[in-house]
């Protein structure tokens, strides 16, 4: 059984104990447990479900690269999937539920897919569930459904908040062991901007598990004198529980910080999304321990011989009483030495190697331990659980030598550099036969802005695995580092760090070495996935030769561990299978991050009223008040309408209508961009920025103009109103203000960079209302302060003064076909000037309008909006708008673009009015039908709706459309089908339905 | 060809499947083919296998630099759907879905569509008025589609939260027979189904130039040797540029880096692909029960395929507001391919310079709906020199304004 | 005057920072040649505050001259006084091109105040505010989260932050989730 | 994510402070043009797998658009500088030169 041991645990207090709960069962462990220490110290091994076979779990390391013990942890708006039991640092009340199997862990039914798993190799799901058609939507792929994923999906919004976190250093160093540390300690001696993140709670990582001695010290001591050296630097940052997520182009990383994971019911955020921008990258991630291959290997009870070690030395906890020792490698020695000296049995030590093992091996036959060399495992019994292994030797096909009883199994097939941050951004990789490993190829460095490479692999992350070269190999980094950054780094002595002899590796990819298929049927290289020897080998087999292909025929490395354990046995086994070469079949791409992330901390503080900003006009507090529904304008608020007690938003809409029609309404028009354009050469550029010739305003005047893009498509319009000789202020369409003001810079600043002309968007400087309806004129009057007359402020005026003592400009300008004035004032005046207006207007019966009603109101005008009858593909030709397009002027924005054939083609869809036979609405976005089908088999069509209202002041539905040659069709009638399978029936009329000479606007 | 079904598996088993054959055979490449495809990638592919299936042409080379399927094909989010606005648009997505749904059955190989039904939402009015313009054209056009309420996407999408405070749902474009596919199955079946017609599918060989005489083109040399041909079709994607000056011409293409992620697996949430055109994400649930995330394309040029990652946050933040309950779910896995963009974002199946060679490019982030399709028309285009599906998608358009723009009715995302 | 109305009312907010809506101030947009010597003068007339080089933010109290571009800068100056160094600024600069507008009601200013005003501003901005590369006498145009902001430093603990008053709400709010109690991240020390 | 150096106002500025304005040095063609010559204008680009010319403005910062030579395969920076430019500056294609000598270039 796996138990806590009676004494040691270098990282838990055991006068702390918290109580914790999974699948409803309540645990105790100790301050400084993980959930795996926790749940192996109460000997609860099974620990979850494999994916695809529904397999029976137990933890197999005790680190990030973990792929079975994952849990669902917390609960309610707090519940999180799929953690993993390694990285979850025990705290008070933590609440955990196992995953993936149905009723529970122990029974799961999903279970009895494993006793198929021979009809279901790797790919088998492309060669069948191929008939009846119908079923795989409605019955194989639900059930392929429900037996996938892993765990269940969160049910309530996330209670959490998260946020990110921008900085700026000389050098990101990733990885918090002995390596990084005296990286930074160098660096940080340097003078450079250091950060050093660990993503664990611990700094020192393995090395006070291996024991480790640096300096003569045990290498707990000298990481403590390295920590508080550090601390005492202030251009070293420390971060523990961040983890270097990903690397990205020129020098930006990720690093991804938990900051309350381990507290329960802390304040603040629960993640940090650090954005890093670093001159340099140094990755100082250690290695990861390989499993071995070798039939039931995926039996709970066979671990990471390191992960083994972890929670010996680190834990207290023995995950059994009789633990065998597989390997291929000098560093399970260490295993088998840290049991034997905690008192748990070590039945024997298996080494693939015929000549055994180093230094360590003689420590381990001097303390008594039996090793037997140049064997292999040939198969392990037990059901849940390792109850005893058959041992065979390596180099034969598995014919069974010895039985050994044992409960646990700890492997090593050797271990592999952490090479991920490396590869992120296109570093490349060598293989070394030697070491058996893919290492960092320090030619061949991810390269950054300048050219160079801008990271720097150190340590057991560059492959070395001995203390002393790790920090030898963290010396030299630092410097490299330090010198690429244009600083020096004086010299220092090499650390000494003891070192004992050892034997070099063997490559073991299978055991034993021809393991008749039988056997690889049951050995497992992805455990989460299921992905054994011999779907690697079929994939191979049947042409799936690329590693890219393997990987996605088998899914091998695509589990939650993104193939952190499986990567490198399987495609050496890919290599063996196609007898090549591991590096000519080379691996596959590594994408960030390292191990996921919460995607709430990639969305950071951009949650609800955060979620993107919302832009208020200065008036937007009086519309609140007033109960106006709001309609979003690209980022902008504007009222839609202003329903009254009772009132249905349509019934609001027609009264709003009505009213500007027979009182005066107001409108907040403050959203309409408003730019400044000066200079002497002003005239000259509106003229190229407009079709319309502006030049030739007078000062005083304005006029509506139009803005085409190159390409010659309508973009924006709007009334341009000239203030004096040298300067224009041109009004846009509410969402255009940002994207004309950047508009008309790009062409100042990159192709007329010459002409003397600045422009500023004044936006947001005033509140503009307008004042509408045949009252207008009475309400300013009653307000006083100018003379607003029609012989002092004609149609198309301007002019500057006071309103109820407030300073503002007012155009007389009108976009509902009413007597109309808009008002600009500064926004800080806003508020006063509309409260004024309302008082005033108030015996007329004033009352605010919305953006619906002004839609109604311009289109039963026949006036265009940008938006709806334009989407474009429109040239202002199309709108009837020639009269806005110069002829006596040489060249504009959009000129030669409308030259070219489609766009001049006379047969193109016009604007026209379409009235209803029926007097009812036609429905937006209709198409008009013509005969015929075109080659594809598509209903010809020959117009479209682009407007349609029920005018409540014709009391009919009036529409605006684009229609063939639509103006030279007057009276005819179309059809236009609706979605509810009725014909609309309407004919073609002038757009403008309301006063069409204009009277009632220039009184 | 080894047929594939519950019942080979089975036999197989009995010999531990050490008897399936090749899916598809890597031969040598010959001196000459009547016709050569460079590209196996989806479409390319496609264009091969409709060329056999529908015309009879057979002896063809299929020529990828890398490994087939290695493209954009195994790297977009599967999303299937043809509720275009514009006629040509509609034409080709409308029938590539369609030949999408027998295609398990057509190639013996299963590609696992799934017509699971695409909601575009929408989020503003005008997104609202695009959309119901869009069903409109597309109930003349012979795609089903309709405008749904709001309620209606509650009910095919319960995870999704209608109050956004910025954007409520004000209803959604419902495709009930569109979905997704398995991407890498596309590729590989039709890969099987041609090698199976007797074409050479030839990987790890880089086209080095393209050879013509008098504006015809005779064949192209490659690092695997010279090889000659009556009929060439460029088929690249991201390469195209490069092929198109290695045969004379320049084209109206611009190549940036599009993005997705995955997020872990989970226990089936959500049946339905949802797009939320207005705040740039959209997202579905993988068979694996990964949700598939995609979003907007940088702005810059980039073969890298590696994107900028505030793109990949913009489309996070945009669904955690759409679906709050992902907020607590993790990243698995972010990935970026290169698409093509054009001057209208519509792709390009069109004759060229050379009166025997056509090319197939463009397709943007759109590429993946249309692969069935696409090698329909770019087959019948090849084989008889024009057709009606590919009509509108020349290369002279941009010449003459005849643009294909479908960003008119905010379906912009794919 | 009682019926002007600022964009935030006045609003604060207490977290390991303080944020609060800064005393009204008198903005001018101007832009000319900044080489020029007449240019130069009237910005220091109008504001008391020495002309700035590139990047930088001279302030005299609450008054003064913040670089905004190569053709740019922005005076901050008594509410009241706006009117009178719109036309001194006019007079001074009749016979060159340049452009003067009022932008007081067009910005918000807000105040961070306290230890870790580094921290709450690098939560927001990708600009590197590190105390070696960002301090006192300098202004920085970047962005806060999504929308454009500029910020200056008066002290080694207080940073004014500029933005559009639409979005005034929006940036306040931002800054307040970052000032949060339990989000100190104890970088910047 | 790139950084890039903006020369109007001295700020390495991150990339979201940044707006992609596409090919630089495009010569405008207006009225009176061919139509092969206004499609080359508006939509044939070169799109190299290589160094580009382009445009960029510091729309988050000083506002100013300026250009860049950068790598479109490794994304390195060759330098920036002025937009008031009709042709990239003869320090920018000697850096290229000298730092990708294989690099084919015909220059505006």
């Amino acid at each position: 059984m796996s138990r806590r041991l009676s004494q040691g645990g270098r990282l838990i207090d055991r006068s702390r104990t918290f109580h914790f709960t999974v699948d409803g069962r309540r645990y105790g462990g100790f301050a400084g447990d993980t959930l795996a220490s926790a749940l192996l110290a109460s000997n609860r091994t099974l620990m979850g479900r494999s994916f695809k076979y529904h397999r029976p779990r137990g933890v197999v390391s005790s680190g990030a690269e973990e792929p079975n013990a994952l849990f669902g942890l917390g609960t309610g708006d707090r519940f999180e999937p799929n953690q993993r039991a390694t990285m979850t640092e025990l705290y008070p009340d933590l609440t955990a539920l196992s995953q993936n199997r149905w009723p529970n862990l122990e029974q799961d039914l999903g279970g009895l897919i494993s006793r198929a798993a021979r009809v279901l190799p790797a790919g088998f799901y492309y060669k069948t569930f191929l008939r009846p058609r119908v079923f795989w939507k409605h019955v194989y792929e639900p059930v392929i459904r429900a037996l996938a994923g892993l765990g269940h999906a969160p049910a309530e919004k996330d209670a959490d908040r998260y946020e990110h976190f921008n900085v700026t250093v000389d050098v990101l160093i990733v990885g918090g062991g002995v390596a990084g540390l005296q990286a930074a300690r160098r660096a940080g001696a340097a003078g450079l901007r250091v950060l050093l993140v660990e993503q664990t709670a611990q700094w020192g990582g393995r090395a006070p598990v291996d024991g480790a001695v640096i300096e003569g010290k045990p290498a707990d001591a000298w990481i403590t004198g390295v920590l508080s050296e550090l601390q005492s630097m202030p251009n070293v940052h420390m971060r523990p529980r961040t983890m270097g997520a990903g690397v990205y182009d020129h020098g930006y990383a990720l690093v991804y910080e938990r900051v309350t994971d381990h507290v329960s019911g802390a304040q603040g955020p629960r993640h940090r999304l650090w954005r890093v921008r670093a001159g340099r990258i140094l990755t100082t991630t250690g290695a990861l321990e390989r499993p071995l291959s070798f039939a039931g290997n995926d039996l709970p009870g066979v671990m990471l011989a390191g992960a083994v070690r972890d929670y010996v030395v680190n834990h207290a906890v023995t995950p059994g009483e009789r633990v065998l020792v597989v390997t291929n490698n000098d560093d399970a020695y260490r295993t088998a030495l840290a049991l034997s000296e905690a008192g748990v049995t070590v039945p024997a030590i298996v080494d693939a190697r015929p000549g055994g093992g180093g230094a360590l091996a003689e420590a381990a036959r001097s303390a008594g331990l039996r090793v037997l060399t140049g064997t292999a495992i040939a198969g392990l019994s037990g059901k849940r659980h390792v109850t005893g292994a058959a041992l065979c030797l390596q180099d034969g096909t598995g014919e069974v030598t010895e039985q050994i009883a044992c409960d646990t199994v700890a492997m090593s097939g050797g271990w592999s550099p952490v090479v991920h941050l490396w590869s992120h951004c296109g570093g490349k990789l060598t293989w070394d036969v030697d070491e058996v490993m893919f290492r960092p190829d320090p030619n061949r460095p991810p390269t950054g802005a300048d050219g160079r490479g801008f990271v720097e692999a150190a340590g057991a992350a560059n492959g070395y695995l001995a203390t002393a070269d790790i920090l030898g190999d963290a010396d030299r980094a630092a410097r490299a580092v330090t010198e690429a950054l244009g600083r020096s780094l004086d010299d220092a002595p090499a650390l000494q760090a003891e070192r004992e002899e050892t034997a070099p590796i063997r490559a073991v990819w299978t055991m034993p070495e021809k393991a008749p298929v039988k056997l690889r049927e049951k050995m497992w290289l992805d455990y989460q996935n299921d992905v054994k020897v011999s779907d690697v080998a079929l994939a191979a087999q049947e042409g799936f030769e690329s590693v890219e292909h393997a990987k996605r025929y088998t899914t091998l490395g695509m589990a939650t561990d993104q193939g952190k354990l499986s990567n490198i046995n399987g495609l050496a086994i890919l290599a063996d299978t196609l007898g090549a070469e591991i590096p000519a079949v080379g691996t596959t791409t590594f994408r960030p991050p390292y191990t996921p992330i919460s995607i709430g901390s990639v969305a950071g503080e951009a949650r609800g009223d955060l979620f993107q900003p919302i832009r208020r006009t200065p008036l937007h507090h009086l519309h609140e008040a007033a109960g106006a529904v709001f309609e979003p304008v690209g980022h902008w608020r504007r009222p839609y309408v202003f329903p009254r007690d009772g009132e249905t938003v349509a019934q609001a809409v027609e009264r709003e209508i009505l009213t500007v029609r027979h009182k005066v309404g107001l409108l907040d028009a403050s959203t309409l961009g408003k730019i400044i354009v000066k200079g002497p050469d002003a005239g000259r550029f509106v003229d190229m920025i407009y079709t319309n010739k502006m030049s030739t305003l007078k000062v005083g005047r304005c006029r509506y103009g139009l803005m085409c893009s190159e390409n010659g498509f309508l973009m924006d319009d709007g009334v341009v109103a000239r203030l004096d000789e040298q300067t224009f202020l041109c009004h846009t369409t509410s969402g255009g203000a940002d994207h004309i003001h950047a508009h008309m810079e790009d062409w100042l600043q990159t192709e007329w960079w010459d002409w003397q002309v600045y422009v500023a968007n004044v936006t947001e400087q005033y509140a503009q209302i307008a004042v509408a309806g045949p009252k207008a004129r009475e309400v300013l009057e009653t307000v006083g302060g100018m003379d607003v007359s029609k012989d002092a402020m004609a149609f198309m005026d301007w002019a500057d003064g006071a309103l109820a003592g407030i300073p503002v400009r007012v155009f007389r300008i009108s976009f509902s076909g009413e007597l109309s004035y808009e008002i600009a004032v500064p926004a800080s005046r806003g508020e006063a000037l509309w409260q004024a207006l309302r008082s005033a207007g108030e015996t007329h019966g004033i009352a605010p309008y919305g953006t619906e009603a002004l839609h109604v109101l311009r289109a039963e005008k026949g006036l265009i909006m940008i938006g709806d009858e334009t989407d474009g593909t429109v040239v202002p030709q199309d709108l009837g708008l020639d009269w806005a397009i110069s002829k006596k002027k040489d060249d504009f924005i959009g000129m030669r673009g409308q030259q070219r054939r489609e766009l001049s083609r006379p047969d193109r869809w016009k604007l026209v009015g379409l009235e209803t036979l029926s007097g009812g609405v036609l429905p937006d976005g209709a198409y008009a039908v013509e005969e015929g089908r075109n080659a594809n088999g598509q209903r010809n069509v020959q117009g479209r709706v682009t407007s349609t209202y029920r005018s409540p002041t014709l009391g009919r539905g009036i529409a605006m459309g684009l229609v063939r040659n639509g103006p030279d069709r007057m009276g005819e009638v179309l059809d236009f089908p609706g979605t509810d399978g009725v014909v609309h029936r309407a004919r073609i009329v002038s757009p403008a339905f309301y006063d069409p000479e204009g009277e009632r606007q220039n009184v | 060809m080894q047929r594939y079904s519950a019942f080979a598996i089975a036999r197989e088993a009995l010999r531990h499947h050490t008897g399936w054959q090749r899916a598809w055979r890597s031969p040598e490449p010959k001196r000459r083919y009547d016709t050569i495809i460079i590209g196996a990638g989806g479409h390319g592919l496609a264009t091969a296998y409709w060329l056999g299936k529908l015309y009879g042409i057979r002896d063809v080379a299929v020529i990828e630099k890398g490994w087939l399927g290695g493209g954009n094909t195994g790297r977009n989010t599967t999303i299937i759907r043809s509720n275009y606005l514009q006629d040509p648009s509609a034409a080709i997505y409308e029938k590539s879905r369609s030949l999408y749904e027998t295609m398990s059955q057509d190639i013996n190989y299963n590609v696992m569509f799934s017509p699971r039904g695409v909601l575009m939402l929408a989020q503003t009015e005008a997104e609202a008025r695009g959309y119901r313009r869009t069903a409109h054209a597309n109930a003349l056009q012979g795609v089903e589609t309709q405008f749904v309420s709001s309620w209606r996407v509650k009910q095919l999408c319960p995870i999704i939260s209608l109050e956004g405070p910025r954007y409520p749902v004000l209803g959604a474009l419902w495709q009930p027979r569109a979905g997704t596919a398995r991407h890498d199955a596309v590729a590989w079946g039709y890969a099987r189904a041609c090698s199976d017609m007797g074409m050479d599918i030839i990987q790890k060989c880089e086209v080095t130039g393209i050879r013509s005489e008098g504006g015809q083109v005779t064949g192209v040399s490659t690092t695997r040797g010279e090889i000659e041909c009556d009929r060439l079709g460029i088929v690249v994607a991201g390469h195209s540029g490069a092929l198109a000056d290695m045969a004379g011409f320049r084209l109206p293409i611009e190549s940036v880096a599009l993005q997705a992620l995955v997020s872990e697996p989970i226990k089936p949430a959500m049946d339905v692909v949802v797009m939320a055109n207005t705040v740039h994400g959209y997202m579905s649930q993988s068979d694996k029960g990964e949700m598939v995330i995609g979003g907007g394309a940088d702005g810059y040029n980039n073969y890298t395929q590696r994107g900028s990652f505030h793109h990949i946050e913009e489309t996070v933040r945009a669904l955690v507001e759409t679906f709050p309950m992902i907020s607590r779910l993790k990243m698995l896995r972010q990935w970026g391919g290169i698409v093509d963009m054009t001057g209208d974002r519509s792709p390009i199946i069109s004759k060229t310079p050379l009166g025997n060679c056509f090319i197939n490019c463009g397709w943007g982030t759109g590429g993946f709906k249309a692969v069935p399709g696409s090698g329909w028309a770019m087959a019948e285009l090849m084989a008889k020199g024009q057709s009606p599906l590919a009509e509108a998608f020349t290369l002279d358009r941009f010449r003459e304004g005849r643009f294909i723009d479908e960003s008119v009715a905010a379906g912009v995302a794919h | 005057m009682s019926d002007v109305a600022t964009p935030l009312a006045d609003a604060s907010f207490d977290g390991f920072v303080s944020v609060s809506e800064a005393p009204r101030t008198g903005m001018i947009s101007l832009r000319g040649d900044l080489s020029d010597t007449a240019l130069r003068e009237v910005c220091g007339a109008v504001t008391g505050a020495a002309f700035p080089a590139s990047r930088g933010a001279s302030l005299d109290g609450s008054h003064g001259v913040l670089w905004m571009a190569p053709d740019e800068v922005l005076l901050l100056v008594a509410p009241g006084s706006v009117p009178d160094s719109l036309d001194r600024i006019g007079t001074a600069l009749s016979d060159r091109h340049h452009l003067a507008v009022d932008v007081t009601d067009a910005r918000a200013l807000i105040s961070v105040d306290g230890l870790g005003v580094r921290d709450v501003l690098a939560k927001l901005t990708p600009a590197d505010v590190s105390p070696g590369n960002f301090g006192p006498g300098e202004l920085r145009r970047t962005r806060f989260a999504q929308v454009a902001a500029a910020f200056w430093m008066p002290t080694e603990d207080s940073a004014r932050v500029i933005c559009f008053r639409s979005v005034a709400t929006y940036v306040f709010d931002l800054l307040c989730h970052a000032a949060a109690p339990g989000g100190e991240v104890g970088y910047y020390r | 994510m790139l950084i890039l150096h903006c020369p109007c106002c001295g700020i390495d500025a991150d990339e979201t402070e940044l707006t992609p304005g596409g090919t630089a040095h495009l010569k405008r063609e207006g009225p009176g043009s061919s139509d092969e010559a206004f499609e080359r204008y508006l939509f044939l680009r070169e799109n190299p797998r290589g160094v580009h010319f382009e445009r960029w403005r510091h729309a988050h910062g000083c506002g100013k658009w300026f250009h860049a030579a950068r790598c479109t395969m490794t994304l390195e920076v060759f330098g920036t500088y002025s937009a008031q430019t009709h042709a990239p500056p003869r320090e920018i294609l000697d850096r290229i030169a000298e730092r990708r000598p294989q690099e084919r270039r015909e220059v505006a």
